[in-house]
């Protein structure tokens, strides 16, 4: 399909890295930050390479201390620059937690407008590598519940491209998570792909009988169940948030007008995640749409089990979500 | 006033007029803090206040050694901090009562003042919690080739934190030019120094990670101008940063809901006995520099500084109430 | 009325002692631990004249450390003692949450059920005493979506008094938030008040055509609400959550089985916040009972400003819950 | 063996029973991770999993010290912990491969080790997060008046999160049982400690909480031994906090997925060449403790003991998935 000489292959760890390279080239001010990003090449590999092309300064290996480089980060985005931090894996966040709440996300309205945070911090999140309880989680819903900052979850190889730059231009603190099952992620980019909008959720499968909304890694379960319930004539129309604060709703309403019908796909823990959220802004604005009720499949609220079979049982799965909307659709036509 | 005797040296006046400038900030602190005292009783500032007196010599002390360029992170006992880096105090008694017209437009209060002028980036009440910023704010003065320093001051209960500890290894292993200024007042709230530090030495955490520190006495203005003035020029040197311990005390309570149940009043007398105010106008008026004429011209000016502070925040306007989720986000999208 | 000898007057900051006490002594292992409980006597005075009941062993002041004093806790519970950890404000658990989460939460799953975590972590939470952008937070709501750990929010004096000994017995963590602005509320307790259960919601308040769902200080505004509408022949039924995880949903889904209508009051921002869990378990649990979408009424999505009135803004208020369901009656009786 | 030569001296048998036993525990976890390394390409294993190869000495070293009653908090890096703890094999190798034979039930893997009766407290896989634990688990037995103390391990890369520092203050500040064991093997994944600490001299660190520190070579299991020894009864005499630097130097990558690009491989030989296994074996040789045959009967019960765990993890059982939830609280209500 893509034989036309214009695009390239890469994968998703690759795109980023793209996108972090045009981002340092672009602006001096632009420099990456985080446990082993230089010479180690990143925990993930993101960062390889960058430390050759960019030298220490703009690609700083920092000591392990979460809180302070982050910290740090808001300095430097005070202080005129344009970082990106980078946390190894959501659940070290935690350690960070304070500076993200209490100073990047609220340092511009305690100012009265006076200091804004132009500060990116992605982070891997997810689970699917049998990891455990510690470093498995998926966090970005939790963070999507603070005003302040904005929640960018990239699933596809153009956003894992496209949404940083747009990030680093944002005057307000963004955080990016990136999935770590999305890393090995193969696909063509467009060799001229640059910088895309962070604001809206995009419709990544039409369909007319129910709505799958969902990000990250689970959009990819989504689409492989819509394609699946295509073949019993259940036309899935499958959304990408994209972004899960500030919450694009609209998208979704809209397309409920049509379906009347809606999952939502989430590997977050189920209560209080982005998942309900979701539900209540569907409850708030289409509850006159709806045939039946919204459903959520979520991750299961457990800290991550190590063995695979439990692993698998605690994240959404493509059955899952086929055996759910069969359900829906077939018992109220 | 001198008539008839020989005329003063330039020096001479240059030092006079410094020190009265430096003896009006001081005194400006006390008296401001007094008022605001005055002024939570009657309800006009509210939420959580920290008062400074008796610190004064530290924040004044130190500031003489930054330049306009410089940056300040200071905590929510920043009164004094915000007034001796010139912020008005019309912006700051405005930002108590909460009006629009506040350095902070209001939204802060007392322990978020804010000013981009002189580079003050508040007024945080985390404790620990600006260190990391100041490390943030040297890093891109250090990245970006701008002779500038940082100033961070923090309470000594702040050294318990693990943050205290990642922003001094931070900046001492990048070698970033932050002026870290520990106001040691020997209580975090009514948990004494030695409860809360199993070595109350501050300046011994310093040797960990092979920071330069001094210990000065912070009753003493003089002292701290000097050791300020070492210390900052070092840290301009590019060797990275410095610690300065400034040992003081706090006259009124933590805040304005503290019984003080935690130090005998016969501490508190004894240290009111080493006011900062106090032994510097005995100084000045031993080397002739002050006369009791100007002290209380000085005692005026400051009063009327204040009475128009006052005034200015009661004819402050209240931010709209439709404007509540502003600065949520930035207004402008990209720069 | 409560004229009969055996009950005393007293506050809510009163009933806490009054549990912290009587745990203390009924057990050798429970002990408190925290910044300023001890010689300050607790920064909102709580925990006044216990040092001088049991000494500084058993009332512990703490440095300037929180998450090494909850870790310590944590420790302190895996090695047989019943630790009460007080944080003195929400916004400074942010510094903890790496314990909380990572440690607290997981480690009965992460060892196979080999070491539960006996351990109490209480702190004071919520706006409305003008404490600005840092201390101000309703974070209940964020905590309730970590699976592991048990959220209490007692309201009222005898929730005050009788959840801690409950929450204690708990052989898991359970986190206890006291809203700052009830410290002060007074009421009469039975002499001999003691432990409660932690699991229920109550029924504050019966009624017909509408069903208050809320918790914490907002009870007290949704009371006073649901009064003024009994005026107007609108019969609210009030539901006090008291616990925000594990969620009682029965209590709830069986009141809008009578009333059909629902509206959460809580003070936390609104987006993924407890507020939005609610409306999906009822999206979930009663959609075909509902005659009306459900509504909240929650903080505002803003840090929290200093200003009086724009901070009353910020919060929920009697006269919008009175407005929110007149006019939900009203539209479709 | 002797026959013909005057018997052995019992202390003299003792000490080579010990020495056997240490050499044992050294030689069974090498193999062990060796035969993890194997599983994992095979894909029995997965996850995040890091070896302890080079460092066997600290473990084996630090372990003579405790008593059953002591409590051991270790890190990610663990296995080698376990092992000479005295968890069997089998159970730790079921954990592996995440069978419900596992020490931890199978749901906590090769970062989450776990064990009741040798109070072995984890696995731990955030960096730094043991600390804290560890001086709870020491609060615990001070205020029970037990006479235990608690080991910590942890790496040199955690000395630079706040949560070491706040720690250690603790510790000292309450004069807490705790044994504080870094495991200083110069890098953390890929960063040397040149490039995390402003002060590379971890003992530095300790004489700021005021913590008796002694620093040892370790890759020499008998001077990890003694100074071991020397520490725990020192944590003993009730006197506080003790920290012990053993600096060792791991053999293998940080974890599976380690290209290893930030050291040189002239390093890691020259590392090699001072295997603590080895030169434990020469030592013993020399010293007429051990011969060859001895040896070779060594390592075929390691590796029988090994085939044993192998085929006990082989034979676990999956926990069913419908018990997925189980765990996240606990089955009874109170105790
Ligand atoms: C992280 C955090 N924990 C607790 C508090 C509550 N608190 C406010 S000020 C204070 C004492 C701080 O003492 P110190 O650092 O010595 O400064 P001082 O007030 O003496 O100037 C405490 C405990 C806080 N604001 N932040
Ligand atoms: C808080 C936290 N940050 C980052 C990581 C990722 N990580 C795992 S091990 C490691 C290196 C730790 O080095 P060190 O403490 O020296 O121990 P070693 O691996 O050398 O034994 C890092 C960065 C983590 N697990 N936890
Ligand atoms: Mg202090
Ligand atoms: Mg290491």
């Amino acid at each position: 399909m893509n034989s036309i000489k214009n695009t390239v292959k890469m994968t998703y760890r690759e795109a980023v890295r793209e996108a972090i390279r045009e981002a340092m080239r672009k602006d001096e001010r632009v420099f990456l930050m985080g446990e082993d990003v230089g010479r180690y090449g990143g925990c993930f590999a993101v960062s390889k390479g960058l430390l050759e092309e960019f030298g220490p300064e703009r690609i700083r290996d920092t000591p392990l201390s979460e809180s302070a480089f982050v910290g740090a980060g808001i300095g430097a985005a005070l202080g005129g620059m344009r970082p990106i931090v980078e946390i190894m894996t959501v659940n070290f966040s935690l350690l960070a937690a304070d500076q993200i709440l209490n100073n990047a996300a609220t340092y511009l309205h305690m100012s009265g407008g006076l200091f804004n945070v132009p500060i990116v911090i992605r982070m891997s999140t997810g689970g699917g590598k049998q990891l455990a309880a510690q470093h498995s989680h998926s966090l970005e819903g939790w963070y999507a519940h603070i005003p302040g900052i904005k929640v960018l979850t990239p699933a596809t190889l153009e956003d894992a491209r496209g949404m940083l730059w747009t990030a680093l231009e944002d005057p307000d603190p963004v955080l990016i998570f990136e999935n770590n099952t999305l890393y090995n992620m193969e696909g063509e980019l467009p060799v001229d792909a640059g910088a895309l909008d962070i604001d809206h959720a995009l419709i990544r499968r039409t369909g007319t009988h129910v709505t799958l909304i969902t990000y990250g890694a689970s959009l990819f379960k989504s689409l492989e169940a819509a394609e699946q319930l295509s073949k019993e004539e259940i036309q899935a129309e499958v959304i990408d948030l994209r972004t899960l604060r500030p919450l694009d709703h609209d998208t979704f309403l809209k397309s409920i007008s049509k379906t009347h019908r809606a999952v939502i796909v989430d590997e977050g823990w189920r209560s209080g995640g982005i998942s309900a959220e979701i539900s209540a802004r569907i409850m708030e604005g289409a509850f006159y749409d709806l045939d039946a009720p919204v459903e959520r499949i979520c991750g299961a609220e457990v800290p991550m089990p190590y063995p695979r079979h439990l692993e698998e049982k605690a994240l959404p799965q493509v059955e899952t979500i086929i055996s759910t909307v069969r359900r829906m659709v077939k018992s109220n036509g | 006033m001198n008539a008839g005797q020989t005329p003063e040296p330039i020096h001479m006046a240059r030092e006079r007029d410094h020190n009265h400038h430096m003896l009006y900030q001081m005194l400006l602190i006390r008296r401001f803090e007094g008022k605001c005292a005055e002024l939570y009783s009657s309800m006009k500032i509210r939420g959580f206040m920290h008062l400074y007196d008796g610190e004064e010599a530290v924040a004044v002390g130190v500031m003489q050694s930054l330049t306009a360029d410089d940056a300040v992170v200071a905590t929510y006992r920043e009164h004094g901090h915000a007034l001796a880096r010139g912020i008005s105090a019309c912006s700051i008694m405005a930002e108590m009562y909460g009006k629009r017209e506040g350095c902070s437009r209001g939204r802060g209060g007392s322990m978020h003042l804010f000013d981009d002028k002189t580079r003050f980036f508040g007024g945080n009440a985390i404790v620990g919690g600006g260190l990391p910023i100041a490390v943030g704010l040297a890093l891109a003065d250090k990245v970006q080739k701008r002779p500038r320093l940082t100033c961070c001051f923090f309470g000594e209960g702040a050294v318990a934190e693990g943050e205290f500890h990642e922003s001094m290894n931070l900046a001492a292993l990048w070698q970033l030019p932050v002026l870290f200024v520990c106001e040691n007042n020997l209580y975090a709230m009514g948990t004494a120094l030695a409860l809360s530090e199993s070595v109350t030495d501050i300046t011994a955490k310093a040797a960990g990670y092979n920071i330069e520190a001094e210990a000065v006495d912070g009753m003493d203005l003089s002292a701290v101008e000097k050791a300020a003035n070492k210390a900052a020029s070092r840290v301009r040197s590019g060797k990275g940063p410095v610690m300065l311990e400034c040992r003081t005390y706090r006259f009124r309570a933590h805040s304005m809901f503290d019984p003080e149940l935690y130090r005998a009043k016969s501490e508190v007398e004894a240290w009111k006995g080493r006011c900062p105010i106090a032994s510097f106008i005995r100084l000045l008026k031993e080397k002739g520099m002050l006369t009791d004429t100007e002290l209380h011209e000085m005692e005026e000016r400051i009063a009327i500084e204040i009475d128009d502070a006052v005034a200015f925040a009661e004819a402050g306007m209240w931010e709209p109430v439709e404007e509540l989720t502003r600065f949520v986000y930035s207004d402008r999208r990209t720069e």
